[in-house]
């Protein structure tokens, strides 16, 4: 379904859709960051990425899995605790962060479905927006399959066109969201339709940094575990969580207990978000650590974006947002770390 | 949906036998799950074991799949699960989900010897396969145990080792020299070496440390047994189980999911990152 | 002026002479204006080396890796590591001398003035700049920098475009050094606190508000404590990312590992966090602001940690940095601190 | 899983009056861990150590709590206890749930919630107890003494005697202390020398007591039953031995300066003997007073000298020492004149210290016993006496008692009304304090027999007025004003710690109380013990106190230290400090706030000495890092228990 | 009638003055209320922060940290070591918005149960117009 909306209409639109929980991106200091909307009158579309992709949304950082208590010793009870069913869309999600969502699909897929992410998954509508200007100095996602109007994962795709929104659905669930408010939206005109393709192209020349032959790398990758380039590369990172947590594709995570009352015991078992840059995330109970130092770790994360997710799935586990380039404290660049190994020894 | 894997079934602790004291012991657990038995597994699986309040550990089954009555691991006190486990008493409830993990390819090895080689508590894993064997011995060939520890202290299962004595050829070895010790003194692949088991129409499955592993497979190579006639079990950190958690790949596999059972001419593939 | 020929001559040197492992020091990046960190062992790699406005970093972070891959050598190479260093990053080098963490001769501390000016902030700029892109940040003669963009060169006061810690700053020169590159400046700073007058005029529930909307934001990538030369410690009591285990360790002690806080990202849990990180430095933090800057959801860690700078001075009349020989604030007393507030 | 048991004590109706114990015993029975809870009327009877000693051996438990009464009373009783039936006695701890709980609150069902509370939460504790033997040491079978007054010879005798070898430190060039500047006693009035003086003999000569005078203590280290000592001797520039006192020396010394020994009313030269029954029986140069030596100066004292007993390049000497036990007994210094200035004391010659008065008094005094005014030698016929003279003063002066002062002062009138019968003696009291054998007694011949005019009063202005010392007082009794034209004051000055004492408490490490009296470890339980094991207190060094109390001190401090000394080994308690060296920098930074000097950094880490090391936890909260915490009080076991006291 | 909120307080006691202060005021039998639960540590030195960040973080309402007065301390000096770490605590609990009220210290002598009583009981009174401390509690 393909439609125009004009940019006046658009909080009547969103109005329409009060029954479902609404997130949007919404500046905080200097950064963009989602919220859940809670006065239709105010958006804004005009943003730069959020800091943490809508990743959090559909996979938040701390979910509790199950809790656990016992009155005596005797009588232990667990009890599953899965999402609220709530129906839930998500405004101005980036066309790579949207891509992002359908790596983690895959990998919250497979043989065991992971009930916490898809119950988010499935009621959630994603309505995406087209990056015009890149919201990124750091965007890259023409080089690893992707695009500023990509539609991969998204329910609807909003395109600026000046005065108005074009809005495109590729799913049942952006179809509703649209027939939500059929009154405020129109067919879209020849001229319209040739706007929106002259933004796309034009669009597409604006992102400012690319990787060159990035097709090279995978194979490039799989020669290189034991390549001492790892140390080289590694020397300035300084161990913390930023590209990985801040990435729209990662997704370890931990699990834990948390203890509310020792006696009688009770509590909650949580999964959180882990990373593979902490020291701790391989570290086998014995001490002894299959990935022990910084080299290891950012080895591993290069390579299962670029060399075993490729392996797995055929699709880089990157969409090109920037952040880990943008956020990194060190000024580590993914970019020129994959230039540097498809180059390295050459 | 799917059921809803991440939620352990609780299980009644039966059964508790200390096999090893010391500074580093090792408890085998039999439990029963309080409601109707579907866990159907095979060997050289694992189950995700939780003490909750504790959290969750994994551990592989050492009983053989065809004893329908309890699961039995077999478990060394390492960190803040495992010693919790050992702190538990019969009638304590823990949670068990799974299985998880490949198997041992038993099926296919109808008809050959198998030779199991473990260390220290390295030997839970075997214990299950061959169990298994040892059932339907008229299946398969020729077995043999090799087995060692630092100490005979060390040694699990000593009691039902004496029983398989009686089934099957038994060596078993220790570290260092101690008086009245009968039998091997040396490493296991010394013993391995030692004892000289033929690669003809054999499998060979070994387990235990890293270190062991290693030179375990060198004494079978230099034997003549090939890369595809042996097996091991690989141990990672693990959370989910299932492969989603990210942090046991090596490489490309996820040895929760597409582990821990290996044989020597597929692991030999893998990054050296374990 | 800072010559910065000057400090790639005396590198140059060291490293021809043998003096130093390897010199720590800046090069340009790839992103934007934010130089990396370059870890020199060739004389002729001194040509990467560049000081301006742009290197914010406290490069004192990198001699714990030294310190680490030095323990795990069997023979180590027992000369120093040449290392450039700030005003700030100076006092740094003394606390950690004081905590007897490094030794005085593990160091060879190229020492580098800001020209009594400091670093960037590099969204002040931006904001500055409207749109257009800088291309290069030098430092001009009169407290001000010189910003190459696309259209040519400007300058803007210095005061302007400032990180905030600069503006706070007590010496913007090395306070301990072996070469010194550049002048030791003197500018009057009435008050380096000023920047917490905002937060500490709040009425205590606003303060409360504030606060509590800032940690809550925090999603613990502990970038502020990864980047912080202090925090050295091999396992964090506030952890629960690294946990140090050798073989001796027994499973008592792996069992009855003290969580004082969990994992999950919460408000509570945050806060203690970020309660230990700042209690943990007073007294020790050098203020070189690197923690609020790698933040990546922009909470204002510094402002803790300053506030307990500023208490430890109005308090206990105690300045960070300046002494590697006097004891730490917390082991040490007076026995007329003040007790007002004790019953 | 450690097996716990409860027991929860009634103390008749002491607990169960307001706390619910059987509901505190139901309740921790269905703690984790906890596999035995009951309650007993008098758990720290006979019949109730039985049942936790049985339900021990019978539920083999690993440890046990009781919750009953302060552990400072009965946590040896029930430790023991658990000893018996097996335990360390580290797997028992004390819940207290009667001065904490029941003696405090009156809700039962609020203080039965609390008693829950104390009670886990000493489960939580004891369940993460490790089972520790005390610290073995071998003893050091020596004493060192500091301070030759009658205490300190008293302690050192008392312990000579014993068998124990003593080193006796004296500041001054002679023992005897201020004991050996009064002339009578009271209540006896035997003379003071007369008793005095064959202890001070005794010291000198006995076999096993090593007398050091005029010499300090420099430096300390070490820890019961093995302390080293540094002592500075420092010149005398004579030696003693080759001295035959006969007295040449101080005929042609040039130089003349106040009198220590009778505080001023007379003076000595710079080479001198304190008083004429000085031990050691010799002369000594004063340094400071002489003329000078570097170069030599005069010289005129060594030229008399026919035994070549002086010698002027005597070099100040550092003594080491090794000894189990040290007696602290420094005595005390009068209260400062120059605080003291209202009653024109230090302004006026006639207005006088009690020690002074003393010195009059004596038959070895300035006045050979007759009672003359400093100014003219004429005989006083008005005295006026004024008792708290800085003493029960918290506004200006100490807020303490001084003690003895009633005494001395009732002594002082009563003696001088037998050198001066004519006289009147009027004495300015707040009101008398005569606690002590025949000490009231004493007081009322005084007033009776002697006719001493008590007045209960303040003394509000001294002032010298034609020859006469004014003293305008008040008489609260009579409510009216007094005005005494007195030919002498003279005052019952505050006692104060001897000078150098706050420097030697620092230097041994042992507390002192607001007022610099050297602290001991407990006001009723431990009155000899500092607060430093292996030191002891003994008379005016700790409290104003007079001779009897100062020698029963003494001999009491004596004793602890024989207590020590008589032993092959010490125990110390295991509850030290311990390193996690995994986690150690070596900041320093434990070492620095360690009390006791226990710490020390090697290679990079810290080390404990777990003789010296008291447990005290100081470092466990300085290190930023975990890496050292206190046995059996770990930040783990604190943490448990923080989370048990609420409710989680 | 709602029923009236009871603060739950930790009180850290030094066990040589504060804790045998807070004996004596048994001994007196001198009445407070029970709202405060008493652990008793060897030194007020040796109170931790995390101590009291965590006591927070399980949800105590109030804090207390006492010790022997300034001299008194039986390990010498630990209290003053006490005096100046709570100082810089009780200044970041401020700063982040804690009501001044919820975390306090103490010298409280052992011959002190009179003021041992006073201050529980000034701190409960103080407590009870704040309600639950909910900012730095753990959210079950």
């Amino acid at each position: 379904m393909e439609k125009v909306l004009s940019k006046k209409a658009f909080p009547q639109w969103v109005k329409k859709l009060e029954s479902y929980t609404m997130y949007l991106p919404r500046k905080d200091g200097d950064f963009w960051n989602y919220e859940v909307i809670k006065n239709p009158e105010i958006i804004d579309l005009d943003y730069l990425n959020t800091v943490l992709s809508p990743k959090k949304i559909i996979f938040p950082q701390r979910e509790v899995l199950l809790e656990f208590s016992t009155s005596n010793e005797e009588e232990l009870k667990i009890n599953e605790v899965l999402p609220e069913e709530a129906q839930s869309v998500i405004f101005g999600v980036r066309p790579c962060d949207a891509k992002a969502l359908t790596l983690t699909d895959k990998v919250f897929g497979g043989d065991f479905k992971d009930p916490y992410y898809w119950k988010r998954r499935n009621s959630t509508a994603l309505v995406g927006l087209a990056c015009n200007t890149p919201p990124s100095p750091n965007c890259f996602c023409l080089s690893v399959d992707g695009s500023p109007h990509s539609k991969e994962g998204l329910d609807i795709l909003i395109t600026d066109l000046g005065d108005k929104y074009h809005a495109e659905s590729f799913t049942k669930k952006g179809d509703d969201l649209l027939n939500l408010a059929k009154a405020l939206f129109k067919n879209p005109t020849a001229k319209e339709k040739k706007d929106l393709e002259k933004i796309q192209a034009e669009s597409k020349k604006k992102i400012q940094r690319q990787i060159k032959d990035t097709k090279k790398i995978p194979p490039k990758l799989k020669d290189m575990f034991d390549s001492p380039f790892w140390d080289e590369e590694s020397l300035s990172c300084i161990r913390c969580g930023i590209c990985t947590y801040l990435c729209p594709t990662c997704h370890c995570f931990d699990i834990n207990d948390e203890v509310t009352s020792s006696s009688p015991i009770k509590g909650e078992r949580v999964r959180t978000w882990d990373n593979c840059q902490f020291p701790d995330f391989t570290m086998h109970s014995s001490g002894h650590n299959p990935r022990p130092d910084k080299a290891a770790r950012l080895r591993q994360r290069i390579l299962h974006k670029f060399q075993y997710f490729v392996e797995l799935y055929k699709n880089y586990q990157c969409t090109g947002c920037g952040r880990c380039i943008s956020k990194c404290p060190v000024g580590i660049d993914i970019i020129e770390v994959l230039e540097k190994a498809r180059d390295y020894g050459s | 949906m799917d059921h809803n894997t991440y939620i352990p079934k609780l299980a009644k602790i039966i059964e508790i036998k200390e096999e090893v004291g010391g500074a580093r012991p090792i408890k085998t657990f039999r439990t029963q799950f309080l409601s109707t038995n579907n866990f159907s597994f095979h060997s050289g699986q694992c189950a995700m074991l939780s003490v909750f309040g504790k959290g969750e550990s994994i551990i592989s089954i050492s009983s053989s799949p065809l004893l329908k009555d309890y699961l039995q691991f077999s478990i060394l006190k390492m960190g803040r699960v495992t010693s919790s486990l050992h702190e538990m008493q019969v009638g304590d409830i823990i949670g068990i989900r799974g299985p998880y993990g490949n198997s041992f390819p038993v099926e296919d090895w109808k008809g050959k010897n198998i030779i199991f080689i473990g260390g220290g508590i390295g030997l839970a894993p075997i214990w299950s396969v061959l169990n298994t064997a040892l059932s339907i011995k008229k299946d398969y060939g020729d077995l043999m145990l090799i087995y060692g520890a630092r100490t005979s202290k060390d040694l699990v299962f000593q009691e039902e080792l004496e029983e398989l004595r009686k089934r099957m050829p038994v060596h078993l070895s220790i570290d260092v020299e101690e008086p009245d010790w009968k039998e091997f003194v040396g490493f296991v692949p010394q013993n391995v070496t030692d004892k000289k088991p033929s690669p003809k129409n054999a499998i060979a499955i070994t387990c235990g440390p890293p270190i062991m592993i290693k030179f375990v497979i060198k004494a079978l190579e230099g034997l003549g047994f090939k890369d595809e006639q042996i097996y091991t079990t690989v141990e990672n950190k693990m959370k989910c189980g299932i492969g989603k958690c990210g942090r046991c790949n090596i490489g490309v596999h996820y040895v929760c999911k597409d582990g821990p059972v290996y044989s020597w001419a597929e692991f030999k593939k893998l990054p050296q990152e374990y | 002026m800072v010559n910065l020929e000057e400090l790639k001559k005396e590198a140059s040197q060291i490293l021809k002479e043998g003096k130093v492992k390897y010199i720590i020091g800046f090069q340009r990046g790839s992103n934007g204006l934010l130089p990396v960190p370059a870890f020199i062992k060739n004389p002729k790699d001194v040509e990467k080396l560049v000081w301006d406005p742009t290197c914010v970093y406290n490069l004192t972070l990198f001699l714990q890796d030294e310190k680490r891959k030095k323990t795990k050598e069997k023979e180590p190479d027992e000369r120093p590591v040449g290392i450039v260093v700030k005003g700030c990053d100076s006092r740094a080098i003394n606390v950690l001398l004081q905590e007897e963490f490094i030794k005085r001769d593990d160091v060879y501390v190229l020492g580098v003035s800001c020209e009594n000016t400091g670093v960037l902030d590099e969204k002040k700029l931006a904001k500055k700049l409207k749109g257009k892109k800088a291309k290069k940040v030098e430092f001009g003669a009169n407290d001000d920098f010189v910003i190459t963009t696309e259209d040519g060169n400007i300058k803007i006061a210095a005061q302007e475009v400032l990180a905030e810690r600069c503006l706070e700053c007590k010496a913007h020169f090395p306070v301990i050094y072996d070469v010194l590159i550049g002048e030791k400046t003197k500018r009057n700073v009435e008050n380096p606190f000023k920047s917490l007058e905002k937060i500490e005029s709040l009425p205590p529930e606003e303060r409360w508000k504030f606060w509590k909307e800032q940690i809550e934001k925090c999603i613990r990538c502990y970038a502020c404590r990864s980047v912080c030369p202090m925090c050295y410690c091999d396992e964090c009591v506030a952890d629960t990312i690294n946990f140090v285990v050798t073989p001796d360790t027994s499973a008592e002690e792996k069992a009855q590992k003290i969580k004082w806080l969990e994992k999950s990202p919460v408000s509570s849990e945050n806060f203690v966090y970020h309660f230990v990180r700042a209690i943990h430095l007073a007294g020790r933090c050098i203020d070189c602001g690197e923690c609020e800057r790698v933040c990546p959801l922009d909470i204002p860690v510094r402002f803790l940690n300053k506030k307990l700078e500023k208490e430890a001075k109005e308090l206990f009349d105690y300045d960070v940095g300046f002494d590697p020989d006097k004891p730490s604030l917390v082991s040490s007393f007076k026995d007329d601190d003040p007790e007002d507030f004790i019953r | 899983m450690k097996r716990t048991g409860v027991f929860v004590c009634h103390c008749g109706i002491n607990i169960a009056g307001t706390v619910d114990v059987k509901k505190v015993s139901e309740e921790l029975s269905k703690h984790s861990g906890v596999v035995h809870a009951e309650d007993y009327i008098y758990a720290c009877s006979d019949p109730g150590q039985n049942i936790i000693i049985d339900a021990i051996k019978e539920k083999k438990l690993d440890n046990v709590v009781i919750a009953c009464c302060s552990p400072n009373l009965h946590e040896t009783t029930f430790r023991n206890a658990a000893k018996t039936a097996g335990l360390n006695e580290f797997q028992c701890e004390i819940a207290n749930i009667r001065e904490q709980c029941s003696w405090v609150h009156k809700d039962m069902e609020k203080a039965t919630d609390k008693a829950i509370k104390l009670t886990r939460s000493a489960v939580q504790r004891v369940r993460r107890n490790e089972p520790l033997e005390p610290i073995s040491v071998p003893v050091t079978r020596r004493a060192l003494v500091i301070g030759g007054g009658i205490a300190g010879i008293q302690s050192a005798l008392d312990l000579a005697n014993t068998g124990f070898e003593v080193i006796l430190v004296e500041r001054e060039p002679s023992i005897g202390g201020h004991m050996i500047q009064l002339s009578e006693t009271f209540p006896t009035l035997d003379c003071s020398q007369c008793i005095m003086t064959p202890k001070m003999v005794e010291v000198s000569k006995h076999p096993k007591i090593k007398l050091m005078t005029y010499s300090e203590v420099q430096e300390i280290s070490g820890y019961v039953g093995n302390f080293k000592v540094k002592i500075l001797k420092k010149p005398t520039y004579v030696y003693a031995d080759k001295c035959t006192l006969c007295d040449e020396c101080t005929k042609v010394c040039p130089v003349a300066v106040p009198d220590e020994f009778n505080l001023g009313l007379t003076a000595r030269r710079a080479i001198y003997i304190p008083f004429p029954q000085a031990i050691p029986a010799t002369f000594t140069l004063d340094i400071k007073n002489c003329p000078g030596l570097l170069p030599i100066a005069c010289g005129k004292c060594t030229d008399v000298c026919e035994p070549g007993a002086i010698d002027y390049d005597m070099k100040p000497e550092i003594v080491e020492e090794e000894v189990g036990a040290i007696i602290v007994a420094t005595g005390y210094d009068l209260y400062e004149k120059e605080l003291l200035t209202e009653y024109g004391y230090g302004k006026y010659p006639d207005v006088l210290d009690g020690l002074q008065f003393e010195r009059l008094l004596s038959a070895s005094g300035p006045t050979m016993g007759k009672v003359l005014r400093p100014s003219d030698h004429k005989e006083p016929k008005e005295v006026v006496f004024i008792q708290c003279a800085g003493s029960r003063d918290p506004e200006l002066h100490c807020a303490y008692c001084s003690k003895i002062c009633c005494m001395y002062t009732a002594k002082h009138a009563m003696l001088y009304k037998h050198h001066v019968p004519d006289g009147q003696a009027y004495i300015f009291y707040i009101d008398i304090r005569s606690g002590g054998k025949d000490y009231e007694e004493f007081v009322q011949r005084a007033v009776e027999d002697d006719g001493v005019l008590y007045l209960r009063g303040k003394v509000s202005k001294v002032f010298e007025d034609k020859g006469k010392i004014k003293v305008w007082g008040v008489d609260t009794l009579a409510g009216k004003d007094i005005e005494i034209d007195a030919d002498m004051v003279v005052l019952a000055t505050a006692m104060r710690p001897s000078k150098g004492a706050d420097e030697l408490a620092r230097k041994l490490k042992i507390a002192m109380d607001k007022d610099g009296f050297l602290a001991e470890a407990h006001p009723k339980l431990k009155p000899l013990e500092s607060v430093t094991s292996g030191m002891f207190l003994a008379g005016a060094a700790q409290a104003p106190k007079d001779i009897p109390e100062a020698v029963a001190q003494a001999s009491g401090a004596a004793g602890k230290a024989i207590s020590i000394l008589s032993q092959e080994r010490l125990y110390h308690a295991p509850t030290v400090a311990e390193v996690n060296v995994n986690l150690c920098t070596g900041c320093g930074m434990c070492v620095q706030v360690c009390p006791y000097d226990s710490l020390s950094l090697k290679d990079g880490k810290v080390e404990v000495n777990e003789v010296l090391c008291e447990g005290c936890g100081t470092c466990s909260a300085t290190c930023l890092r975990a890496a050292i915490q206190v046995k059996n009080m770990t930040p783990l076991q604190v943490n448990e228990m923080i989370k048990a006291a609420l409710g989680g | 009638m709602a029923e009236e909120f009871e603060p739950k307080i930790v009180a850290f006691l030094c066990k040589w003055c504060s804790s045998a202060g807070s004996d004596l005021a048994g001994v007196s039998r001198m009445q407070y209320p029970p709202n405060v639960i008493p652990i008793t540590v060897m030194c007020s030195g040796s109170v931790s922060p995390l101590y009291i960040f965590s006591a927070f973080n399980k949800g105590a309402d109030g804090v207390l940290v006492s010790g022997c007065h300034p001299g008194d301390c039986h390990y010498i000096k630990g209290n003053f070591y006490a005096r100046r770490r709570i100082a810089l605590v009780k200044k970041l609990l401020e700063y982040v918005g804690l009501e001044p009220e919820r975390f306090q210290m103490s010298w409280i002598s052992a011959a002190e149960g009179v003021k041992y009583t006073k201050v529980i009981k000034d701190f409960v009174q103080e407590l009870k117009p704040l309600g639950p401390q909910k900012k730095l509690r753990r959210t079950q």
